[in-house]
């Protein structure tokens, strides 16, 4: 998928990260970039390569497998004024630093009145495909969301990914971006100047009025291919991108499902107390009863993610899935029962890992 | 806001001529004196229940803070736990606006935000304190990263006690820190206890002291009961760090008077031998100090301090709470 | 409040969970207590006081501040048989085992397909009031809700405590349990022998036909008060206590909104992606536009605990301010404005801590 | 679902007559032979993308495994990591279970669900493996602790790489298990690397062995190229664990050969001299046992675990796939 803009430079989703993050050095000498193996020859899947070259090896350095001291390190640096960004390559081992990022960096700027500001970017990659397993899949944007004083964003397109991060980069609070290894590589246009995406800003990727997909990160993507699907059958899907998860743009949601009516939230991770659970019930309290609709959440399974492919393929919504689900929540119980045709994911078909 | 005129935030007091190393002695005596008089002023007011927090008094330890923090300068940093009165006061923390946030009122260090478990004052380095045990350690080593990176001159002293040195949090730290010959001293107040759970049933092996030299760390274990002894041993280890020669790490010997949280003392509880408190209190590191001092100079410093204190209390008890909208403030910096 | 049952024998909360620990402890010998201070001469506010007494040194004991690998420790036993049982006197110290919990423990059951199990029980306090400020007053109930391969019980009185932690610690799975640190001191009826309350099963406390006030934990104590309060005007709230979390007893909420058609969920936690959301999504999903409903989630506000009293008593949710939500559902926007009189919840005014 | 007849779990060839040590040569050859040609075989096999997930493999550190798990009973228990093949098949994890795990099959040893980086096998004392560095360290010690609360007078051994040490979590782990002496033997495999960063780059200090006995644990560096001697040393740990002295720790000193993850090499990213590479593989632990062989037993041997092996292959090919239903199965246990 790529948004059109002016410019017609096309980047991958890694190149835009890297570029993000290359400007922001350039701009900025108390931005650096810390990480395990961001200065390695693989540079963190593209995204902070060679980095070191350019700026020396005190602003891309490699650290010691020890997340809980490394964030609190990271976090000391930023009250100093510092701008750190750091990188999981796995958000599975955000489970590690949960302390210093909830309990320390986004209630520092609370508890203290102001004193402290923590300018701090945590990048955490979300695992998928190549028999990643249990330990290497996991998607905990949920827990930032769940936490005052953190900002969570979440984009699916290479624009969005330089536009976040600079955003992130700038801000003088903790933010999370959360991206997905399936989108590392996809293509899209991205501008050469910088520029920032606003929080809180859902986008609308393609209009519809029978009823609204709300994808999050790589979800939005197969929510594109999901309204292809539907729309040969005639049925309309708009097809929304949050973008920005905390703060969250119910607004735009809202408007659309009172439009539509029918509501279908597809997250990268579990149901319960997730991202999908908030995005429906904070639709539920801004529409009040106004309008009715139906609405279904779509994620993983749930269950840990099994390694062997033929369980893994229906761990995962699917643009067929989402269709399916969509197609029911439209038509209604009655309907004729609808297998759409298989939609090739290219991005997770073709992944061969290793990791 | 700032505090009352009289409440000055350095304690200023020109040094006078005492029997051995004058000045610093008085300048000890004054830091201890002014931290145990605050906390004893805070056992006072406790039952009238205008201190609604969870207080964790230094009494007993107060020699810690007080000699690391006379070899700082206002530009270094110091980082601190829930323990963490001494450590502000020391570091030379607004008094009148330490008692106002005890007191939860809006002209408190962190407008009744805080508490006594987040005392905080960047104007004078003091960094803030958490009540995570050594979850403050990598802050501080951060912090230091940062000074690294800077090119600064000035340092960072990070204060936890010894049951902090249990979790992997200080390990890490530690060894980044070491890693990076970054501008640190590690002070560890090792009062023997850790709420009521003796340091011997926590810690395994030959002692802390050895497990910092393991990191590669130049590690001393600095005795209690000779506050100028202390003081010296600190001061060439930070001046270690300031040449630059990598952090330090510091293990003070020191011991807790009350209970391990509120203004109360804990003998009932019978976790630790009643003699080695009695005989700790009997070797009060204060009361040896002020004996160095002419009777005099002591007079003076107290009538200064008491009058200092007085002033905060009185200050503190006048302000206003935070307004209701206060509430929602701060959640993010703008 | 208390619920009557044949047995008249009144416990604190704190002493049914010592009651249901040690008369485990007796009838099998691989149960066991771990966790800081435990065996101390406060005991984890009485709910462990002595067990090493009767059941030795090694069965009730002390461990260096070390949560996350006192947590694996708890795992490891656990897969050789023995039955830890975990205590963290704050809910906030989770943080520092995330890892273990969620990477390990939740996992090891479905990654090992059924070669390994987890009887491993977790004990999380919540704090609140006097001064606990941001860092000792956090409630991550959701994070564990969130994440399959765990059991997440929140009782509410001391009947139910004795009875979930039973169930619990006969439990072969990971089983986290919260506990309020104002409902220790509550007393209520405890049957002296043994029982086990069990999962997904919510308990309905009072009946009424005019809204449904779901209360998480403490908070059902304060909807029993919020319902007093709204009898007096003539309305008749339900109440409903959840009690196990994961699994959700879905069903007896859902069936009673669909005859109140309004909702009010109460929880001790944050509201974005918190049991809150989840269950106001479920129940909307559930009832799956056959009836149509307004609901309102409530809990602490989107900030961190504040330590001062005045600002931390608007922190929470009261009796008071839940019957005002619930009377402004039920009366609907163009209601005369009510100002329920105010009710005590001794066990917060009068707390003093100090912890 | 158990492997065909002739795989059988435990390595049972009668010890023969060799130079030097020569049940202890031969056991050691066979378990490391069987390794580096299973690894050898995922190699050749990987580009048909029958392997759907990432490998870690051990060739050029096999002799760790193998000289560890010989002195092991089945009744001992071990824990190690993601790079776990050479650690489930010295231990005598059942072959054909992990090629048809590796497969993806309902016939793995964890029916599909785990793949390379879980193995396990608890019939044999193969707890299974984590692929979140240094979090199975305190579940061994865990394990350790349960032994010694019932009395067992089995062990544990614990396998990590020298990141691991890294963590937090190794230091929490190791503090515990020696405070209450454990049965336990901690095996760090360092191999310098972890992913391509340098253990100089993240470890201060005087290294590994000194951190451990900082907790008060014995602990020796084992150095890499001698297999027997490896042996020797780890047996007289594991006897002193046996005998209750508690807790010992080992370093044993090893060489990746192949990319720290996947099949290949990885020459072409230059993080590590080729030189120091080439080294290594030129002086191959297995050829140098080898030569400590008659050339006919050798021979015996090969031919023996290359059957096996090709049986095994062959069974994991033939195996189904789970059905669709298993994908919510064990997720509790019931
Ligand atoms: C991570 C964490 N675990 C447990 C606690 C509960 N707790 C508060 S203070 C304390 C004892 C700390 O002892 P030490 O570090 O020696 O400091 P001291 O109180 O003696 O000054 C404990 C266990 C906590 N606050 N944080
Ligand atoms: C907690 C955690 N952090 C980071 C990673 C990513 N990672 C996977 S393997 C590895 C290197 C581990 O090195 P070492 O412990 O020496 O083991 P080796 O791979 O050399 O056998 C890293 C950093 C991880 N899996 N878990
Ligand atoms: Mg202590
Ligand atoms: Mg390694």
């Amino acid at each position: 998928m790529s948004l059109r803009t002016e410019s017609e430079r096309e980047l991958t989703y890694a190149e835009a990260v890297f570029e993000a993050t290359r400007s922001e050095m350039r701009r900025d000498p108390n931005v650096f970039v810390m990480g395990q193996g961001v200065d390695d020859p693989r540079g963190m899947f593209g995204t902070t390569l060679g980095l070191h070259e350019e700026f020396g090896a005190e602003r891309n350095f490699d650290v010691p497998l020890a997340e809980d001291a490394m964030t609190g390190i990271g976090i000391g640096a930023a009250l100093l004024g510092m701008r750190p960004i750091q990188v999981h390559q796995r958000m599975d081992f955000v489970l590690l630093c949960m302390n210093q990022l909830v309990n320390m960096a986004a209630k520092m700027s609370y508890m203290f009145s102001g004193a402290h500001r923590v300018p701090l970017v945590v990048r955490a990659i979300i695992g998928r495909s190549w028999g990643q397993g249990a330990q290497h899949s996991q998607a905990f944007h949920s827990y930032f969301m769940h936490v005052p004083g953190l900002r969570v964003v979440a984009p699916t397109t290479p624009h969005d990914a330089k536009g976040c991060l600079t955003t992130a980069i700038r801000d003088d609070n903790p933010v999370l971006m959360i991206e997905h290894r399936m989108l590392h590589g996809v293509r899209g246009v991205v501008p050469e100047e910088s520029y920032e995406v606003p929080y809180g800003r859902a986008r609308v990727l393609t209009k519809g009025d029978d009823v609204t997909l709300v994808g999050i990160s790589h979800m939005a993507l197969e929510c594109v291919r999901a309204k292809h699907l539907l729309s040969e059958i005639g049925i309309e899907a708009e097809v929304i991108d949050p973008v920005s998860l905390s703060p969250l743009d119910v607004e735009t949601i809202a408007a659309s499902v009172e439009r539509t009516g029918r509501l279908v939230v597809v997250d990268t991770g579990w149901l319960s107390c997730g991202a999908s659970a908030e995005i429906l019930a904070r639709v539920f309290e801004h529409l009040d009863g106004r309008r009715a609709f139906v609405g279904r959440r779509m994620g993983y399974l749930p269950t840990p993610c099994p390694t062997t492919k033929v369980l893994e393929n229906l761990y995962y919504p699917t643009a067929r899935s989402i269709a399916e689900t969509a197609y029911g929540l439209v038509r209604g119980k009655g309907a004729a029962e609808w297998q759409p045709p298989h939609a090739d994911s290219l991005e997770v078909s073709e992944f061969r890992g290793p990791f | 806001m700032l505090g009352p005129a009289g409440a000055s935030r350095r304690l200023t007091a020109e040094p006078m001529e005492v029997p051995r190393n004058s000045g610093t002695a008085e300048r000890l005596y004054r830091s201890m004196y002014l931290i145990r008089r605050v906390e004893e002023e805070i056992i006072r007011l406790y039952p009238s229940d205008k201190i609604k927090s969870p207080v964790h008094l230094s009494i007993g330890q107060e020699a810690v803070s007080a000699a690391v923090c006379d070899h700082l300068e206002r530009s270094d940093y110091v980082f601190g736990t829930y323990r963490g009165h001494a450590l502000y006061l020391a570091k030379g923390g607004d008094l009148p606006r330490m008692m106002a946030e005890l007191y939860g009122k809006a002209h408190g260090a962190a407008r009744g935000k805080a508490g006594s478990m987040h005392l905080v004052d960047v104007d004078v380095g003091m960094m803030g304190t958490s009540a995570i045990v050594a979850t403050g350690i990598s802050n501080a080593v951060g912090a230091a990263l940062a000074l690294k990176m800077r090119r600064s001159k000035a340092i960072v002293v990070c204060f936890f006690g010894e049951g902090a040195v249990d979790e992997g949090s200080f390990h890490e730290s530690i060894n980044f820190a070491s890693l990076k010959r970054l501008p640190i001293v590690f002070v560890c107040e090792n009062n023997f206890y850790a709420i009521y759970s003796h340091v011997k049933d926590r810690l395994a092996g030959p002692g802390l002291v050895e497990r910092a030299r393991s990191y590669g760390v130049t590690a001393d274990r600095i005795e209690d009961g000779d506050v100028l002894a202390c003081h010296d041993a600190v001061g060439s280890a930070i001046e270690a760090v300031r040449r630059d020669e990598g952090p330090r790490f510091l293990e003070c010997m020191t011991y807790r008077w009350r209970d391990h949280v509120g203004p109360g003392e804990d003998r009932q509880y019978r976790y630790r031998p009643e003699a080695e408190l009695d005989l700790k209190i009997k070797n009060d590191n204060l009361a040896a100090l002020g004996r160095l001092l002419p009777p005099d100079l002591k007079q003076l410093i107290k009538a200064e301090e008491e009058a200092r204190i007085a002033a905060a209390i009185d200050w503190a008890e006048k302000g206003e709470f935070p307004a209701a909208s206060e509430v929602r403030d701060h959640v993010f910096a703008d």
